[in-house]
């Protein structure tokens, strides 16, 4: 199992950054490009929460953001840590609703992105912990059995 | 606002009531405020119909979807439009999923979509 | 003073998440295209000898790389570490010597790569400690007094 | 050798005594031994007369331009050479900065390099 780690400083200027990092590892995986995207989207919208949410309304010694990936046997997984006041999450995050055009909303987004680009989301989050959300692509393995 | 950010920004004025914005590059919680500031602009000097043309962009994520939202209302309520024009494949999947393909019109062309816009053009 | 952290395995296969992830710092920090390929240089570079000559040559325990990246008021700064045996650099790094056509170097061209491309290269070593390669590239900024 | 690497090397063979080789992509540690068993492949096989092509090579690291050298040396040892062509800007650069630019003759284009070796073309 390959392991890496970034820390980046939790400012919008460097989120970028992180996402450079995650496409870079998902390349060396062997993900084709669209998946390589679909994973530089959602760490980005993942760091975009820990940014905003996290961090941001947090006190000082939260200014930073850790992003864990590993290269397991099955899948790559990253997670995005913050140290902010963390959140009760939902079991899942539907789209927004656009019924109404002039009640449109304009953020809430984020998650249900996150969701459905990757195969495996776990949030955990507290007051004390702060948030992580632990994201998981499944690497293409040839099937050894079953019919389908 | 730096130099940089505003490269990738591109503001073409058709005539007093249409205007259209190229976005380039990547839009992100980072470069979305000087774009709203850009289509706040527009907007604060009553030109209502704007086309944002999104062939170059390579990467949006929800704030920046957000933002176009927050843009598409207002010129709505003002009796204009905002159009999208061209996305590239990234931003179409990202309307897609988020659904807000059926929100926004969206065009071929900048030509198109200026003459779209119900006898202003 | 922004600082991020990057740890990576040393492993060939991963050096250019180290060098995407150097290319997007210096790229937000607003180096030119070639001076961000000359980061991005260095830091491949670097990170090879860490992994050849670092990593590969001692125990168990080195199996990863480091990068520490801070963006400081007139600099970027990178330095990349090492856990392994250490050497005792040269004050400085010559080019190879191609006088004799028969006899062409076909190594040691890496830490003159790095000092050409550097404003400012520092090789810290020891047997204890590894190595760490800290490497400045100055920004650009306007001569406040002088009249070159 | 998994495919990943391969698709960034190609080799045509123009006849017995000279072939052509493109290195597209990034050049560095990870990828040289691949380029290299290409290369070992073709003077294993008496093909001395190599192009190396680097129009789309944007990378290169000191040990591929040092695994360069080791085969431009069997080249001439057996009578062969080994030719760059129009190396990219980046290329060039590292070409420059370590003095190879000297060593090794560079074209710009493959029939240039082709038409120079002594009467095998
Ligand atoms: N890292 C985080 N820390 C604290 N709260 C978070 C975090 N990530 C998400 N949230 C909470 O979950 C909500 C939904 O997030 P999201 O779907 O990304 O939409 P948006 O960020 O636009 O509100 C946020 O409004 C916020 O309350
Ligand atoms: N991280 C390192 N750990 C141990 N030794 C190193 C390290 N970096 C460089 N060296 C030593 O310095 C020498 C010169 O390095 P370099 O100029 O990069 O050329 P090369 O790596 O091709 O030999 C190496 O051969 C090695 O002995």
């Amino acid at each position: 199992m390959s392991i890496f780690e970034l820390k980046i400083p939790a400012d919008p200027k460097y989120v970028m950054v992180a996402r450079m990092t995650a496409s870079a590892v998902a390349g060396r995986v062997g993900f084709d490009l669209g998946t390589i995207d679909d994973i530089k989207q959602a760490v980005g919208e993942a760091c975009n929460n820990a940014i905003r949410h996290g961090c941001g309304t947090c006190g000082n010694d939260c200014t930073e953001i850790l992003l864990h990936i590993s290269i397991q046997e099955d899948a790559l997984e990253i997670t995005v840590h913050d140290r902010g006041e963390g959140f009760t999450p939902l079991d899942s995050y539907k789209e927004i609703d656009i019924s109404d055009y002039n009640d449109l909303p304009e953020s809430g987004m984020g998650l249900m992105i996150i969701q459905s680009l990757m195969d495996e989301v776990v949030i955990s989050s507290s007051a004390t912990e702060g948030t992580s959300v632990c994201m998981k692509k499944m690497l293409i393995t040839t099937t050894i059995s079953g019919t389908e | 606002m730096t130099g940089r950010i505003n490269k990738d920004i591109n503001v073409r004025k058709v005539n007093d009531k249409i205007a259209v914005v190229n976005f380039s590059g990547e839009m992100d919680l980072y470069s979305t405020p000087a774009a709203k500031e850009k289509l706040t602009e527009l907007m604060d000097a009553g030109t209502f119909n704007i086309v944002v043309n999104m062939k170059h962009t390579m990467y949006i994520d929800s704030t920046a979807l957000g933002m176009l939202v927050g843009a598409f209302k207002r010129a709505r309520e003002n009796n204009g439009e905002l159009r999208l024009v061209s996305p590239s494949d990234r931003v179409q999947k990202l309307l897609e999923l988020t659904r807000l393909v059926n929100v926004f019109n969206i065009d071929k062309t900048e030509d198109d979509a200026i003459s779209k816009f119900n006898g202003e053009g």
